[in-house]
């Protein structure tokens, strides 16, 4: 029984919810400005509570199971985040109020700077940046204000490596950079020799993810960086896998000149179905002056007595504005709630056991699963979703199947160099017996997929839908409520 | 804090690996860097850390305690309770991108159903998933409009009334492109009606911004801009407060191409700017153009009508460097939130709100103009933000009102410099008649003073 | 896959929340009074987060479909209830602050008890009762104590119409009253000649629920009371039903002496699985000074400048004390949210159409049900679960067979007047459309049976578990995890 | 609000039903009451409630403005967030009792792991799924024990530092019923141990009721009180604070016949003192006159374990006036509360939580009897709270700390006239040594002066 869409239980006179009459004199609607129709649906409060409830119970999510989606560090998102984000003083102050009124809130930013400066070994950080795609943009954009600041216009080559997210390109195009992609050597490290033949002076920098989303540390990081700056080049990192180094390793201090944090990932705030994610970035001291305004500083300095005062500062090259006002305070908020109960030992403690757990997984399924790159993995792993004895199984087919087993299946077909990828995050907050009951799960695929594989090709089975046709969705293109295709 | 493991688990599971301690599994890392002390305070119980944050909220003064007249882009109207308890529903938060739509069906349909509320609303026929907010939804526009030309166009042409930090973030974005961005120069005409941008435009424009209703709460029809944006080869894009659109006719019948907005407006709470919701609507042609995700009608293999992502081809995780747009994470729970907020008002539930912005908005400006030493500085239609002149510069009378437990206007100076002594006033259905009248005592103490 | 039990997926040595170390010198623990062992259950914060939002998912509730259970006004419950009642000002004050501290509670409770005595009709309100059962001990200890007072201790005798609730007779047993049951007449009122027979000097009360279990107003409610009065009886009012006479009449009006009122029920605060409820009891006006201890009166009046001064107040002849402290506070607050959102005219609305859905809904159905008491009815009515035609088939195996239609069952098995009942209550917050369907459902059930009987008899099909074999669990009692059987 | 019924659904219902107008359907009431007009304020939108509801829940000052040292039976104790991340859910909120158990299982498990963990926590056999308050879970804890004897037993020993609210409660349930209730008069002796109860047991004596920690704080080892009863036939009831049985000998291991409790401090919020959760176990033997519901593992006709209501017919549903009892609606979602609180917390947790508040109130009591003027009342060993005799009256101390934001401790001469200047204080983890130590130093000021 499927739920049916909010316009087909509206009716005519229904609403949720309802406004006091107006306490002042009636003004003349503007004439011609006036819309006739809003075909907004219409339901009582009832109506939009059943529905969504419903709805809720046809999705997946942490919450409700184990979903080690590789990439994504879906973490226990705890309960008491969602609480103090929801704190009056927080959720109901507007971004424009003067700063006096809102030293709270700026207290809470300037410290969350200072925290991810120290965290990822920083000398700078906004917190402007909506998600990690929109800190990449921030940080290429720096990269190229710094390199213009200096007037070494040429440099518009970013360097990414194949095993790189997509929105490591996507990104640079849109900062109008040049993009040339580097390959992997065989241990799945950026290859040296093809890295340094890029090293010249049109290389404004290059992206990197590490641990990279193999899951592998670069066993030659320090040389990579080396080579890029010693070619006047920018390091950024991708931070999208920072849940392996929490005091572990900083960045900083291995030589990234920019990085992004990803809130979502690494710092519990929910995934939401798909956001809002928070993604501040951290420069070295010598990009500071080209951070996003604005940023949280102190306007006068404290004492024994009254504490500092804050407020925003530009920048003096800022690249600009990224956004409206000041970014995901909200998330903030449950990022700093998050750091709060952890401090040095606890942030380090959530790498190790990120780590061991991906090691420990590993393990478990790596002599039926084949492990390209047979290192030592940090928080996340790829193995491949195929075997040459059981062609016509898919990495996807084992996906499917993994729901019948009331588990989220990890990230498919990504990292792009890896044959029939499986990128299996299972992040520190799993206990051993939830990754013995996946792993067993795998195994037992593993050997369905070899004996009755039609079990995987027609899986799911006990999921609400079975599988989709994306074809007719995109052929069709039925986006709206009541509208049959968009090409009526 | 929630890490499962006991000393038992971690010593099984150390064994299996093959390695005697923690330390073992981060050989890769360059030994000299490795496990660096981080100066942070120490841990806190969950106890001890709402009680600090308590005191940290309660250091701000908030909008409970002070009458809002700010807006300029973020607006405290009333959540109906119904909206945070579906948001706050485990499955909704903690669950990712519907990659899988399978074990994504409440997620997908939510948006599809949010897809059809913005597309009803703005008057558009497709809509996306979100945009990080109005600002950034706006960045997109132009691109989209950039790209659709394939570079052949390089003019965009920004009302000087689109709200300034949008301005400033369209900006940021084009650094790295070749458009040119043009009309809101220090000499552009503020008291200019839309049809002063015509002349602006050419064969290589790619596409006109103007927003709805614009930074200074004016309301114009737009239908004669995007005839003349038509005409000669460009793309309208017109900027809304979703409100607005309860009462107002709507941008896709006055010929827009393109409509983004800040959602904000729509059940999602001030919380010092963000997390906000980016709008964004087109028209059908324009599908493929669009940046951000999408969700499609169809079938399973069972039979059943089911939703799933469509046209993934347009995004970064396929398309990399030729991705409409590097977004991936959008505003999944805030576009929700939003759906659960259009869904609860429905058709006349957000005209009445609209409504009330609109009469309470108007009293307060009739009463204003009445003092002396104030006027208004705009004799044209708005909906419900208004610009006063003061008599003062306005942080002064910011600070008094503040003594008043009131939080006064914009300062427009901050943008525009001509704008000395204008304050920009916003009301919503939250501001009653009583906060409208001591808002306009306090301000009668300047103008007599 | 069912849901393992907590201590199955304990395991020693986890926490889900941690405490701060003491900041105050240790004292010794007192010798030979510790204890060795506490064998609660050991699990993480997500261990807890994930097994009850699985748990959840197993249950049926208004929020997730239709809800009709006879007797039990299962309407909506707005959301903002839930807000408001969590204010920190209301949530965290203690009972016994001083009142100058909570002149905030005392004034909404005064309040609410003034809206009470205005919504039915009486003079005076204790909003203590803990639920509806509660309230009925109240009030039958009232009328004890008032005739008792008057030395009139002979009269220990309650009469209960054989339609009553089993709380009523429970209620008067507790109390120490003799118990005489009333036949109903033919056309389900109280049949006044046999009242008439019991209406003697022994005569303490009558326990009268009006509209009663059938949905039916007594068409001689006043004569009934008249009679009682005459005899020197008080008459109880059970306001389960209240749902059906908000603004339609005042029980107080037509001569009730006692009455409960279930907030739970006609005021819309949620059941919980199970309560908590609240069950506030009106008194008429020579009733008052027995109200039980404390209730909440104005210490000092005020004036244009000065709220009064709330506090609380013994009756003089109190029946003592009901609970500790003042009643299900966080339910009060409940209430008056919804109190305060319908007014006069909102509130009779809500009466007129929980009586219009009832009739509407008997109106589809009633030719396939038989009606054993053919009258426009309440806000809820009784139908007999089987036909001469289709003996096999019971009351339950209908209830259990509109599971499988995705609705909740009414009220099975009671009143015990009617044979093989099936008691129906719509409530007002539920759509045409939402009865349309289950009066198709109720149909369609209805052909099954005499059609193709199975379907009934193996019903549910489609819940998370089947029918459930009660004999086994009365006799094993395995009534706590890892504990095999209670007589082990 | 909340009905959602058009002018055109009511007017084809009406038409179905056969009649004109809704005022038709009631013609079975008399007329001369038919349709009162009810004075009542005007009909508030949410927007309105919320902000009266939030004005008059703001003209209250809360024990997070003010450092909380008053228990006497409900106690300020940290809830964690997770708490109410599960009780909010509708699913569990706006469910009833498990009548059906195929569509029930979720809070049917709930409740048998509620009763798993009380069982847990009180070293008894069995425990129901609650009553109302710790109050009235004494007071059927003395109904089921008198009717055990079938009235052949008839005097109850309530001991004098046993709840005043909860022996107030027990008597006025009692008041229709044989029952004699003793050992709680003016002249008992409150320093008295509880072996000074054991010679009102005879062979008429139905039961013994104590509480651990008494009122006063205290705790005893009722072993020997228990023996004494049993050895005369009778039972023991003893009444809890469950956070102590964190740290305390388990009643079922004293010889306990019956154990109820407050159960509040469990994670249920202070709430001006209700909604709380009465709990209520005892020994198998007494299962079946035992009060309340109780749900059972079972197996489902697919051959799955399943939960179900059992033995219900000790109910007022199905026995009537031969009920144990007349509850029917009992606390259901404050023990689902307590349950997820007992969980997350686990063995560790809890024992963590109780030695926490009972050095913390060591400490203050320690620091208290240092000031001239105050001393502790009792040398007996106390758990978190305990009683000081003071220098002026209670209620004058009081004042004073309120002006210092400090809720003092319960002033003891409202219910023993022998404890004029006596102030019961209690202690929890939310009590930082700040707190304590400013408690103490206002204090200083009234023993100085
Ligand atoms: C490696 C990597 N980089 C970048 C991103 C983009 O981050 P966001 O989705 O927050 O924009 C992701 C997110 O999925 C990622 O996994
Ligand atoms: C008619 C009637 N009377 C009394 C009660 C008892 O009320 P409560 O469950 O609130 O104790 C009920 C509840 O189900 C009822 O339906």
């Amino acid at each position: 029984m499927g739920e049916p869409q909010l316009c087909e239980i509206s009716v005519a006179g229904r609403q949720g919810i309802t406004f006091p009459m107006p306490d002042v004199p009636f003004t003349a609607l503007p004439d011609g400005l006036v819309r006739e129709d809003l075909p907004l649906p219409e339901l009582s409060e009832l109506d939009v509570i059943r529905h969504y409830t419903r709805l809720s119970h046809l999705n997946y999510s942490i919450d409700t199971g184990y979903y080690p989606l590789g990439s994504c560090t879906m973490k226990y998102n705890p309960k008491v985040n969602e609480e103090t984000a929801r704190y009056p003083g927080f959720a109901f102050t507007h971004p424009l109020q003067p700063v006096e009124t809102v030293q709270g809130n700026l207290a809470l930013m300037y410290t969350l700077q200072e925290w991810l400066k120290e965290i990822g070994g920083f000398a700078g950080v906004t917190l402007q940046p909506a998600a990690g795609a929109h800190g990449e943009l921030t940080g290429v954009l720096i990269i190229r204000a710094y390199h213009r600041s200096r007037d070494d216009i040429k440099r518009d080559k970013i360097l990414i490596p194949d095993s790189a997210h997509g929105t490591n390109p996507a990104t640079s195009a849109m900062s109008g950079m040049r993009i040339v992609e580097l390959k992997s050597d065989s241990r799945g490290n950026v290859d040296l020799d093809v890295l340094r033949q890029e090293c010249d002076e049109t290389l404004a920098g290059l992206m990197l993810t590490n641990p990279n989303t193999l899951g592998l540390f670069d066993e030659h990081v320090e040389e990579v960086i080396r080579l890029v700056h010693a070619a006047g080049g920018m390091v950024y990192g991708d931070g999208a896998n920072l849940n392996a180094l929490l005091g572990i390793v900083r960045p900083g201090d291995i030589g990234f000149d920019v990085m992004h944090f990803n809130l979502h990932k690494t710092f519990s705030t929910p995934h939401g179905g798909g956001g809002p994610g928070s993604g501040p970035v951290g420069v070295a001291a010598h990009l500071i002056e080209f951070l996003p305004a604005p940023i949280v500083g102190i306007l006068e300095h404290g004492d024994d007595y009254l504490p500092p005062l804050y407020g925003f500062i530009t920048p003096s090259k800022s690249i600009g504005r990224m956004k409206s006002f000041h970014g995901h305070f909200g998330m903030l908020v449950r990022a700093y709630t998050y750091i709060s109960m952890h401090g040095d030992a606890g942030l380090r403690a959530i790498a190790e056991h990120a780590v061991l757990n991906a090691n420990y997984l590993l393990a478990l399924i790596k002599g039926t699963y084949h492990l390209p790159y047979d290192r030592t993995c940090m928080h996340e792993f790829v193995v491949e979703g195929q075997w040459p004895d059981a062609p016509e199984v898919h990495a996807l087919d084992i996906s499917k199947r993994l729901m019948d087993y009331d588990f989220h299946p990890p990230t498919n077909y990504f990292p792009l160099i890896v044959h029939e990828a499986l990128m299996v995050e299972p992040t520190e907050s799993e206990s051993k017996e939830t990754l013995d009951a996946f792993a067993a799960a795998l195994l037992k695929i593993a050997d369905e997929a070899h004996h009755e594989p039609s079990l995987l090709k027609e899986a799911p089975h006990n999921t609400p839908v079975g599988r989709l046709d994306e074809v007719k969705a995109a052929k069709e293109l039925v986006l709206c409520c009541g509208v049959a295709t968009l090409d009526k | 804090m929630f890490i499962p493991h006991t000393d038992a688990d971690r010593a099984a599971m150390l064994r299996t690996v093959g390695i005697e301690k923690l330390e073992d599994l981060f050989v890769d890392v360059p030994e000299k860097y490795r496990f660096p002390t981080l100066d942070l305070p120490p841990a806190l119980t969950e106890m001890e850390v709402t009680a600090e944050l308590q005191e940290i909220a309660d250091a701000n003064e908030s909008v409970h305690e002070l009458a809002c007249f700010l807006g300029a882009g973020a607006y405290n109207h009333y959540i109906p309770a119904a909206v945070d308890a579906i948001i706050r529903r485990g499955e909704f938060l903690t669950a990712y991108t519907p990659y899988q739509p399978e074990l994504s069906q409440g997620t997908l349909q939510a948006i599809f159903e949010y897809q059809s509320n913005v597309v009803a609303l703005t008057g558009m026929e497709v809509c996306n998933a979100s945009h990080y907010d109005g600002a950034t939804a706006v960045a997109e526009a132009v691109n989209m409009a950039y790209a659709n030309f394939r570079g052949k166009r390089i003019r965009i042409i920004l009302s000087p009334a689109l709200n300034p930090q949008y301005r400033q973030t369209v900006r940021t974005y084009a650094e790295g492109s070749p458009v040119v961005l043009l009309g809101d120069g220090p000499d552009a005409d503020l008291h200019a009606d839309p049809n002063s941008l015509i002349p602006l435009i050419d064969a290589d424009t790619a596409l006109v911004v103007v927003q709805y209703p614009d930074f200074f709460g004016r309301i114009y029809d737009y239908t004669n801009l995007a005839e003349s944006a038509h005409a000669l080869g460009a793309l309208l894009a017109i900027s809304v407060n979703p409100i607005a659109l309860g009462l107002l006719k709507a941008p896709g019948f006055m010929g827009a191409d393109i409509v983004t907005g800040e959602g904000q407006p729509l059940g999602i709470p001030l919380s010092f700017g963000g997390p906000y919701l980016g709008l964004f609507a087109t028209r059908k042609e324009y599908v493929r153009k669009m940046a951000g995700r999408l969700t499609g009608e169809t079938v399973d293999n069972r039979g059943q009508r089911a939703y799933v992502l469509t046209l993934t081809a347009r995004e970064q995780h396929i398309r990399r460097e030729k991705a409409t747009s590097n977004i991936c994470t959008n505003q999944g729970l805030i576009a929700l939130a939003s759906t659960v907020y259009m869904s609860l008002l429905g058709k006349n539930g957000l005209r009445q709100v609209a409504e009330l912005c609109f009469h309470k908005a108007h009293y307060a400006a009739t009463e204003i103009a009445k003092l002396s030493g104030y006027s208004l500085w705009s004799p044209a239609t708005f909906f419900n933000e208004f610009v006063v002149q003061t008599p003062v510069p306005v942080s002064e009378i910011n600070d008094l009102l503040l003594d008043h437990d009131i939080l006064g206007g914009y300062d427009l100076s901050q943008d525009y410099p001509d704008l000395d002594r204008h304050m920009l006033i916003a009301v919503t259905e939250m501001n009653s008649r009583e906060h409208i009248d001591q808002l306009v005592e306090v301000l009668t103490e300047v103008s007599n003073g």
